[in-house]
């Protein structure tokens, strides 16, 4: 029987290349014309342990992973105990039973990968190939595409490129000879979409970046923000940028905070631990009006926490990190294409209005697949306050007497760099004059406080007129009878939420991605008139924390709260049920006796 | 005091707020004349400083001038080098900001040599949060918070600047201008990380490390033909204290800086000049993403 | 004339002892029986510079100082210029026409203090002293005070206070021998009101400290929490506490952490800079459940600001810090009583709970004088889940079985430290199961996230029965035309002011010391009938986050905030003038055309 | 690798989950045998580690054990001693937590000379988060984040710890465990704070320092007679790498240590122990504040 959507889901040890067989399959089935989520999910540790890889493929567009996978690869064990609950009755196991051994009454292919292997004198490590080759046969992936995708994922080397192609073709051949006496799920043919890249939120981040002009990416690793180094430290000599690695957190603020100043754009990337020693630094951007950008990738806290898995817990304390009052642009991306988009625009924003900006995502985003249509090159970079050096000097000889704090209509003053011919410059983290200059002078100081957080005006209107910090899924709010608001990547597992839920309720779905300054006056006009909908805010965290942001910033009561906290991203179908369940009981109580 | 002191105004039109007598003067002084010497333009010297007395010195000094957090400066100086490169880059610390608080990027600049001067104006204490232990202070010293007498050793910045293979290494005295602008010449003219660690008595909260103290037992290296050249005598000159306490030039190489080495930035404009609309990512969307075109 | 209350001003240049010649005055003041505060302003200059002491002294409670000054010793001549709009038609200077040149037509008493220091042979040091007794002369305070206030001052330096004393009685002696041909601002006799002291915040935070039994107080210092580590150092070896200065923030953080986790109390105390390096501490508190206790004491920012003024900025900083969710007390004292109080209760709560603990003073709050009721020595240490050593044994013996992390009713586990014959303990900074070991399994994980989050239930409730959260001074908010809301020392001017506002309008105070967890049930209660009152918010900062505050966690929406940035804390009348004319224009747009 | 790996099985009753092969091993066992040997009881044992495949050792040693966070395993381990000096305090770090983020703590914990023992890991890379270049990582090594080679010098942990003062400073190797033990025991012996860097193979990141690599160079110092009580000797081993590398115990001095010294512990019982109901405060309110009774 073919289908609109098949889910895979590759499971193994950390170390057996699940995660590599994985995203092969991904690109192949993209480079097919398949629309394609993929999530992730492994362990904080090296080699041993268990990852799996799952694959959501379809003919349309799908937004996030379920938990029903069609076809299995089960590299280990623990692949059976750990995703019981994600099996069905038609659900085919791929593995080698001299690996594993299968519960009893499923429906199982078994791949003789060790005996392959030892006959063709192959090594362990490219036994991930051969199942690859065999899901390929299995489920309709010509085996062209497998070679593609085996090419692309060991770009250059050419050895590896050659045995794991052999790998995937020998698992091919094996599966097309064995006789299969049940139907295995089988996508149908692909509508080709137009030009499309596979990638994680955090290659998107950095192709925006890059495109953004990025100078300087200093950076210290941290789950799940390292891969935007790796990446970006690959290209870095081709794309003029500095991109290093450096001794904690706080240098790689700093370091950004000083390019910044001295006329670059610059960015870091890290996690709840590694921003927290960036705060300092974050304040004294605010005070220096310097346009960082921090990526803040999301892991389950507090502390350590869970370092390799998801979670939404930082909004709250990213928008109110820093001591004393300033602005900052606070952004959730909700998927790859929306994450290039906003790397971009925040920039901008930041460049424009001289404040530091922080870009939340989740580990889910961050290293979660999804095919996307290919990023357009064709964006604005707008370099806002900055003034060029050739430019600066031309102002210069006009006689422009520069202040770099002036107090201007909308409180932006110009930045002119350090290092322009006759024209000295300064910047300072107390309190200072318009030249740059300490004061403690009463009203001087007040004058300057106010003018930065006068910017907040001019920059939360210039977000709701010319970008779109909130957007509405299906139906209007007014006509809904439940409203649901979320942010970042968990948009994706409510919109597919939304279609099941649909069919017993008219759900809206309202997605806020600029969350600071708060767009107050878009979640006005959104929410005009909703009246006796069901409110509910889905987040990947406890205490619903965009809830609790929308009800400071506006007042509006969202009634409840579904959250998550053991890391693993929401999946749609179990989202829809909880949601279902809640609305009834929500409506039992307001149909009950009236106690 | 009843009588208000009278604050001398510096060239930057700004009541300058250090103590009378402090070692800070000789410090600003030194430096503006070692730049003036050496004919660097003003608009090409940036100077960063952090939080302390010492940080004060940017807003006294016709340069560019940054005045950053509590023990920051190398990180933030290093942003500024690595876009361009064609600044003369220095820094400017307390005893507190460069080895308290800032201590952790010391050892790093000094693996990467990028070229920043440090200068560390070491008056042994806390002088702006007024008078605490720094650790510069001496084993035994009194101050606010060791009441008892300090109990911890004093770190020794020279002797941990060279052991870890610091490509300049120099230490000046307040109380000696001519001396400490030479010092600052020569690492004005060094290329690579330097650290010019400064004796600068605090008047106000050390009482037994005068100008008169160390008058009595300081000497200079250049006076005694000292080798900077030589990494084995300099590490051995960096442990004498006491009686005889020698400044100068300890030791001095030329290494290959980080701006010199790092792919991106060892050749090619300054990265500041390069421009960025011409930035394309379809390469790599070909390349490292196998874009599809159906 | 006498009068009820006096307001005096000692002005000069930082060194020349303004601020202790007006610490003695104050001591003198209250020795004598009449009630106290004391704020004063410093530049962050060691020499040089201007500072300015105030005192305000009456027969009755008074709560904040004000901006008319009866009496001014003006050492420099920026007293004149800086606090040109706190003087009155009588107000009454003392100064050396030949140090300074009072304007025309003020009332000057000349007292030659460098003559006289050049005659008796003295040093210019003490010509604070001279001074203070020409202010004891003027206003009547006897010799006597201020020889004891002198004593008090210089504890055991007997040289010194020989010297000040005598210098001191020169400057009596000299002002009751010249003729005055007008009324010198004098008390009424004061009325003593039972055992007193004069405290700073910092010092009644260090004396609840010592009081609560904290055993290290580790701390890198900094404006204006620096004086608690100054406090306890002296006393550290009597009171058997480790005070130690370490290298910076994160240091200190992890110091207390770990002598918490080895079963003493321990504390820290820090500003907001140096409280964003302890940020990641605090979120690896929350998730090893360690009470640790951590004195923010703001100042205005963002970043380094004005170091050595006053503000209430840090507020929803403090409240979110850390990533993650877990729980934390965050607790606003509002004067030297109150913040003697609040560390014990404050630490009786974070070992009860095992939950980390923000103290928030301001500048104001943590350097200003007041007299307070002496503390009492009979207050509760209640140590909570901590299991002291020996009673750790017994329970060992019983056959107890310990797992530190141990799921029960509250969710609070005991807290047994290492070094237990027999016993072997554990924390972790990952996510980890009851016995402190880490783990990712999903159930676990979500079980012990919420089992931190649910004490935050039984948390508000303890706070919420057995502490005061929230105060109302004034008439009932229900039948007030006028409330405001206000936290920590800004309280006192909003008190004064209020009184008043209260010959216009009907005016509430409300008071919210525990900030964190909510006391939203309390807040209820008290705003239940609230209906057509004015509300507003009275706040050192410009947002309004107290306001911000309130609607998140009630829905209740402030209408007005009335701030401050300029680092000086609020005067009573000139508070009490902006929110006269506040109402005025809100009545007046109420009563107004409709649009 | 289809095959999953066999994971051993800690006393702790905890899965291991190092790669086969890894130098932590025997960093593990030659610990708990340190500790056997000497006789420590385990409940006397207090072993602190930071973020890393390091940092997981404290879940498999049957002692009492705090994991914290990267970088602060001396501060947190000092916090402990500070409170209760009976207990046996060893820390556990990375190179990356003891050498990059936690450098800092590093030369104040020498200077303190706080007794705790601190064992660095040192595979010359980040392992747990995949690879990336560590301050150890030689200049040229090809990491994840070093695709060109890396441009810095690798820090000297042992010449800086010797320059700084350090009381015990020792080189260990993954592949000598007797030696290993035997290090671990002397610096349990040791009072003050004692520096043990492990030159410990990661078989997953680093293909350059195997076992065989550093068998081919390695010697140990007290094989080639080594006096540890000779300063100028240790240092001048300490910058001793390349075709000979030498492992054992460099220096070691006694010196007072921080809770000897320190006002508050260096007599009584510890902290911990000292009871808190008896505190008074009206000493100091009639001393300090002049306490008014009417
Ligand atoms: C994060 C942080 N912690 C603490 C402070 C407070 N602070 C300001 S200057 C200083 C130390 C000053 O000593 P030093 O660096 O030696 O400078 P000096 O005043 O002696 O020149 C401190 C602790 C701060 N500004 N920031
Ligand atoms: C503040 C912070 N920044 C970054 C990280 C991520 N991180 C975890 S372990 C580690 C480095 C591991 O290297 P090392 O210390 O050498 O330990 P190894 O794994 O090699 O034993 C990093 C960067 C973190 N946990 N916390
Ligand atoms: S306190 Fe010391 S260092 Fe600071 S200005 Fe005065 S003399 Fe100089
Ligand atoms: S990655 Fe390296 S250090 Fe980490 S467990 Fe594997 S071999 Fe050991
Ligand atoms: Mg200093
Ligand atoms: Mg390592």
């Amino acid at each position: 029987m073919e289908k609109d959507v098949v889910q895979l889901l590759v499971g193994g040890s950390a170390g057996s290349g699940s995660i590599v067989c994985g995203t092969m399959l991904a690109r192949a089935l993209m480079e097919m014309g398949y629309y394609i989520v993929g999530d992730n999910e492994y362990p904080s540790i090296i080699r041993g342990g268990h990852t799996a890889y799952w694959i959501r493929a379809g003919v349309r567009r799908i937004n996030e992973v379920d938990s029903f996978n069609d076809l299995v690869v089960a590299m280990d064990h623990e692949t059976f105990v750990r995703h019981s609950l994600e099996f069905h009755n038609n659900t085919v196991f791929i593995l080698d039973s001299r690996i594993v051994k299968p519960p009893d009454n499923v429906k199982v292919i078994d791949v003789p990968v060790l005996k392959l292997l030892r006959e063709e004198g192959m090594e362990l490590i490219v036994g991930n190939s051969i199942f690859s080759g065999a899901v390929a046969a299995a489920i309709g992936i010509p085996l062209d595409y497998m070679h593609k995708a085996i090419e692309a994922q060991f770009r250059g080397r050419k050895s590896v490129i050659e045995v794991n192609s052999r790998a995937a073709a020998i698992g091919y051949e094996y599966l097309a000879q064995v006789s299969i006496d049940y139907d295995l799920p089988r996508l149908k043919p692909p509508r080709p979409w137009g030009p499309r890249v596979l990638l994680t939120g955090n290659e998107a981040i950095a192709l925006g970046m890059v495109k953004a002009g990025v100078k300087v990416y200093a950076s210290y690793p941290m789950t799940p923000a390292s891969p935007i180094l790796h990446y970006l430290v690959g290209i870095s000599k081709d794309k003029d940028m500095a991109v290093l690695q450096v001794e904690n957190e706080i240098a790689a603020a700093q370091i950004i905070a000083g390019a910044a100043w001295a006329g670059v754009r610059a960015a870091t990337g890290t996690s709840g631990g590694g921003f927290s020693l960036m705060v300092e630094t974050l304040s004294m951007a605010g005070m220096m009006e310097l346009p960082i950008v921090i990526v803040l990738a999301m892991r389950p806290g507090p502390s350590t926490g869970m370092a390799t898995m998801s979670a939404q817990q930082d909004l709250l304390f990213a928008i109110f990190s820093g001591h004393g009052e300033f602005p900052k642009v606070v952004v959730a991306p909700t998927d790859q294409y929306d994450a290039y988009m906003k790397v971009i625009e925040v920039f901008n924003l930041a460049e424009k209005y001289r404040v530091p900006a922080i870009i939340l995502e989740d580990k889910h985003l961050a290293e979660g697949h999804r095919s996307v249509p290919a990023l357009p090159e064709e964006i604005v970079v707008d370099r806002g306050a900055v003034v060029p050096h050739e430019e600066a000097v031309k102002l210069l000889k006009e006689g422009f007497e520069y202040k770099p704090y002036q107090i201007t209509k909308t409180c932006v003053s110009l930045h002119i760099p350090p290092g322009v011919p006759g024209l000295i410059v300064r910047t300072e983290s107390s309190e200072h004059d318009e030249e740059g200059f300490v004061t403690i002078v009463p009203h001087k100081a007040s004058e300057m406080y106010l003018k930065r957080l006068r910017k907040i005006k001019y920059l939360r209107r210039e977000i709701e007129e010319k970008y779109r910090p909130l957007e509405v899924h299906g139906v209007k709010p007014s006509e809904a009878d439940l409203v649901i608001f979320t942010w970042g990547s968990t948009l994706q597992a409510v919109i597919d939420a939304m279609e099941i839920i649909s069919k017993e309720l008219s759900t809206s779905v309202i997605n806020i991605s600029y969350l600071w300054p708060f767009p107050r006056h878009k979640f006005r006009e959104a929410l005009m008139e909703v009246r006796n909908a069901i409110t509910l805010s889905v987040e990947h965290n406890a205490l619903g924390l965009l809830r609790k942001l929308i009800r400071m910033e506006t007042g509006f009561k969202v009634t409840y709260h579904l959250g998550k906290v053991d890391g693993r991203p929401f999946r749609p179908s179990s989202l829809a049920e909880r949601v279902i369940k809640l609305t009834k009981v929500v409506k039992g109580a307001k149909h009950g006796s009236p106690r | 005091m009843v009588v208000p002191v009278k604050q001398p105004m510096a060239v930057t039109k700004r009541t300058i707020t250090w103590c009378p007598g402090c070692g800070n003067f000789s410090i600003l002084s030194a430096f503006i004349d070692a730049v003036n010497d050496l004919g660097l333009e003003p608009w090409r010297v940036v100077v960063i400083s952090g939080i302390g007395c010492s940080g004060k010195i940017t807003n006294y000094m016709p340069f560019n001038g940054a005045h950053v957090i509590h023990g920051r400066v190398i990180p933030f100086a290093m942003g500024i080098k690595l876009v361009n490169p064609e600044l003369v880059v220095a820094g400017f610390s307390g005893d507190g900001d460069a080895y308290a608080i800032g201590i952790e990027h010391l050892p790093h600049a000094i693996r990467r040599n990028i070229d920043v001067k440090l200068i560390v104006h070491n008056n042994k204490v806390f002088g702006l949060t007024t008078g605490q232990v720094s650790p510069t202070s001496d084993k035994g010293m009194i101050t606010r918070t060791t009441p008892w007498g300090n109990v911890e050793e004093p770190i020794n910045p020279i002797a941990m600047a060279i052991s870890l293979g610091a490509s300049f290494v120099a230490r000046g005295f307040s109380g000696d201008i001519g001396h400490l602008k030479y010092l600052f010449k020569e690492a004005l003219k060094h290329k690579g990380f330097s650290l010019i660690d400064v004796l600068q008595p605090c008047v106000t909260y050390d009482r037994v490390h005068t100008y008169q103290w160390y008058r009595e037992r300081i000497y200079r290296l250049e006076d005694v033909g000292h080798d900077p050249t030589n990494f084995n005598e300099a590490l051995k000159k960096s442990y004498e204290w006491g009686d005889s306490i020698p400044i100068g030039l300890f030791y001095r190489v030329r290494k290959p800086t980080f701006e010199e080495m790092l792919p991106t930035t060892s050749e090619g404009p300054p990265l500041v000049m390069r421009p960025i609309s011409n930035r394309t990512i379809r390469d790599l969307l070909v390349k490292n993403h196998e874009l599809t075109l159906d």
